[in-house]
């Protein structure tokens, strides 16, 4: 197995489009979405409607890609955003994906 | 009491007793896109009968309307509510914007009392959605160094949902026309109230959601939630009287101008002004104006209409 | 057969078959919205047409009743099933308190048959739906130290989807009026046998795939799950009978009084008696319980009230 | 044009101009549940009206032709288009079976003119869908050592959701006859155009998300995509012709004939001949066959049968 | 990078409220939820109506926290529902959020 | 708390039955499955529609299961279809369960 970084970004859906689209930019070579609600520091967000739903976007990355998928968003978006980011270890299989 | 009201009404009931009643997000999306394009439909049939030329100055005099509500909304909130920039151009775009369902609920107010009206009104609510939210990020950026991406921000707001489905619906009806769209209509038309009543039972809990928010600034949202509304349905009203609109038009102008975008606005402010406050803008909107508008400001506004064509006529 | 049958059938044979079929979840949700609501207008504008007092004492028989069944339902299954006092309490409760698809197939039915009963016996669902479920969970709490938060449990129950969509229904149907009513009757009214049969579909894929948990303990639950409704069904009958209703109304009870909740009861039964096996009890009200009720109950019922208005007229 | 190809367009136009706009999938799912059960309910009410053995030769011409198409389409692909032998296989599947969407807008074509047709024609899709996708996988699997688990596959594609709905639908409304369907007829029926109008925004929407696979070998794609449906248009309406269809009913299985899979080939080819590119085939199916046959084959497909069965006399 | 637990509960859906409410109360700051299916030692769970549905709920905390969670978690429910719970290590940039 | 892995499948909703009929046999005791959407080599997945739509499959297991199912949907499914494997170091309190 390879080691890389699971980066998790959970983050207010207005949010997905830009995101996905710089994480390409910045060196990921996918990332994978999916719909979630939940409650942090701006309060709950709980996906009664389209505005008040978070994504949970997970990308599977080199760890300097991951340093600079979690600096970039911390500072372009952490001041006025509802969002988390956390890093993980893994492993996988095809190192070339990745 | 109509209906649609006490659908409403029912629903801030359920959330403010913390009942577990939810409309699944993908209903609440169905709806919207069904009420979207019926109001489009329709309103694009009865385009197809008018002489279009003779719509032009309507069409720039609502059009001015939508340029001109955010410019008084933001001093307004700037310097009387003491909000900084980012928030009094907010308020200043949802305000100056549109609530598609405040207009629904309107339209539905005037058919069931056979009010006659303009009924290709629905092209006001697409004329009207986009200036004020326009002039509401130019005012959060004016004298900023940190840019927009206007191209973006254009390309996001012009082809957002709600005008794709609206202006969509009005093409369609426009080419189709009464017949061709008949068979459809029993879907689009006759179910209208119904799908108009369970869309209002989700507003009421989603407005409900929103006051908690207003009670951390009860007093101005309070006072700016239904004042601004009340001024702005007279602006419209004259508005309407301007360009020529019947009584039952008139009242749809000055809803329109009334009420508060909830969908296309905070979509588009969040990307362009992230400074603001989100939470400010939709307790305002949704906790405030949108309830005030649909239980009392409707009725006002067709008593207001009245009033001035009276006056004037 | 009757269609709606006819599409339950076709769901469980899907499902039996391993069919991909599978509606998505939230078409089931918003379809047993419009069918609650449906229900709750209905019975709504009904009520409106009665003198209130005389409609007491039958709210005071029905609430009797639905206190009755679940003591009558947890000796049986506590010592004739040998289950113990969790899932004998769980099941008391889910056939004490009622399900509101039956209800409506049994209505449907009348209707199809142009036999007239009490139209507002929308009410009698709200009445039922909680009682059983609070004697239920009393009975699985008797001589227990460690407690229920009562407060909790009785706002989840009362403030639970189902409770507050029909009752909501039945307030806004009351207060607004037929008249009011009639646009928005063709999405909750005109299309209520449609949904209803999209809803027997989900139904049927539902109480297919319970089915291998009937199979685990198949000679008590298909006897448990058809005689209970049946000795019930009389019950109810008896009960329709002593308050004054119709035959059709009769009927409608005895259906109510025969089925199982397979929603609002095992919400609360997880959270009150989260010893109980929850596999067990929607395994009969589910698996055994609505398919016979729906398939011989409803007829059956018909032809028992019908017999017992004969032999008491 | 007809409003059906104008939701088509609009849902084309948004997704090329790059607008936010989708329906949520759980709608896509509902509304299609609601198009299968509706026609196959059609389909088996007339179906109830047909002495059984007469239909039993059209239908064996009908499933030989599905049967014959892909073992035409197989060759012009791998040899003409000089695909590999999966891709090939994955085309003559696709091309082989049938899309329902396509054989609605053709039906809804054909009542808005009043053009008699077999009723009970969705009995042709049932027995189209399956034939073209078994000889599609075999073809893909001849000379192959690596086996397919058959039994797997069969249950896969003759229990996948859409057979189970038509079928399912077929009988119901064939059981149940059209006096007992008429009260859900509110819904399956009179919803139909409306409902079907929807899906097809949706269809635009899906379609135009293929361009950019189409693209990338727009030659090919464009000249299979047209010219095979036209040339099995012709198979299939001299097929209709052969087996003594109307001309309604021969335009409707030209349109059949001449229309892709895009549901249950896609799923079924996916697991049975994965070597397969997915994005070929749905750029074919999708991107250009279906919008072909909504935009110019639907009409062309009439005047071929009129003018065949005029030829024949 | 700030060293910090990541635990994540898959649960039966009727628990989504309590947990939630109790996460907050064990000493969390935030937790992001989405709808899931799945199988275990009480069969499947497929999500084909309401009450067969399962939660995710993740929940990024210190590991004090994250002990507290899980220990409670698996007392106070994992004899009677159907639940899993399990701990992963992740890190974050803005350590006061968590 | 035990050691465990944590598998994660990203693939296409095609391989849903079979991947988690499989993962049983290969000595899963349980999986959880998400909706989601996603980009990666094979283009964008955004769920528009059934087909198009991508699963998200967590199986917590035992490192030598953990082995055999990375291995198992690498050499099976990873040349045709749409996927990525990961995996990841979890810790559980109840190791009987995986
Ligand atoms: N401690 C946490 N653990 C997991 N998710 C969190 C946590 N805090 C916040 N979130 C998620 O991130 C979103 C935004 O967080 P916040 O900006 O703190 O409101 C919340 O709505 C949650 O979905
Ligand atoms: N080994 C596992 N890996 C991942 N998820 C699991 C596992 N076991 C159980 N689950 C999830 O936890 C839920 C409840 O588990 P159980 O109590 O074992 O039935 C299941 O429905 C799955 O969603
Ligand atoms: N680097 C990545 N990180 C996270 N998810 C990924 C990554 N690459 C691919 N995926 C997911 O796996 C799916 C299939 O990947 P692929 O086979 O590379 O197209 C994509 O649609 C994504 O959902
Ligand atoms: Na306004
Ligand atoms: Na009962
Ligand atoms: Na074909």
């Amino acid at each position: 197995m390879h080691p890389r970084k699971l980066v998790v970004i959970v983050a207010e859906s207005a949010l997905e489009k830009v995101l996905t689209r710089e994480l390409l930019a910045l060196g990921a070579h996918g990332y994978t979405v999916s719909d979630v609600r939940g409650r942090g520091a701006h309060g709950e967000r709980e996906a009664a409607w389209t505005e008040d739903r978070n994504v949970r976007i997970e990308v599977v990355c080199e760890e300097e890609v991951a340093q600079r998928i979690a600096l970039h968003v911390k500072e372009r978006y952490a001041e006025h955003y509802a969002l988390v980011v956390y890093v993980l270890d893994v492993g996988v299989l095809r190192g070339e994906k990745f | 009491m109509d209906p649609v009201v006490l659908f409403f009404l029912l629903g801030v009931a359920a959330r403010l007793a913390r009942s577990d009643l939810r409309l699944p997000e993908s209903m609440y999306e169905g709806l919207s896109i069904l009420l979207l394009l019926a109001i489009g439909l329709k309103g694009g049939v009865e385009l197809a009968r008018q002489p279009f030329l003779e719509l032009l100055p309507q069409a720039l005099g609502v059009i001015l309307m939508g340029l001109l509500l955010p410019l008084i909304a933001y001093p307004v909130v700037r310097f009387l509510g003491r909000l900084n920039r980012f928030d009094s151009a907010s308020l200043a775009a949802h305000y100056g914007s549109v609530s598609v369902v405040t207009f629904a609920v309107a339209l539905a107010h005037l058919v069931d009392r056979r009010i006659p009206h303009e009924e290709y009104a629905a092209v006001f609510v697409v004329l009207l959605e986009i200036p004020g939210i326009v002039v509401g990020i130019l005012l959060a950026k004016l004298g900023t160094t940190r840019g927009v991406s206007w191209g973006a921000l254009a390309h996001d707001v012009f082809l957002g949902r709600s005008i794709v489905l609206l202006a969509g619906g009005l093409a369609i009806g426009w080419i189709a026309g009464p017949q061709a769209l008949e068979p459809h209509g029993r879907l689009f038309f006759d179910l209208f109230k119904g799908v108009l009543a369970l869309f209002m039972l989700e507003m009421g809990l989603v407005a409900a959601a929103r006051l908690g928010d207003v009670r951390q600034r009860a007093g101005f949202l309070i006072l700016f939630g239904t004042l601004v509304p009340m001024a702005f349905a007279v602006i419209g009203a004259l508005c309407g009287l301007a360009v020529g609109l019947s009584p039952g038009g008139t009242m749809l102008l000055a809803t329109l101008a009334a009420s508060a975008s909830y969908i296309a606005a905070p979509a588009a402010i969040r990307i362009a002004v992230p400074e603001a406050n989100p939470s400010l803008s939709l307790a305002a909107a949704l906790g405030v104006t949108f309830p005030f508008n649909v239980l009392a400001g409707v009725p006002l506004y067709l008593w207001l209409s009245n009033m001035i064509h009276g006056l004037a006529g």
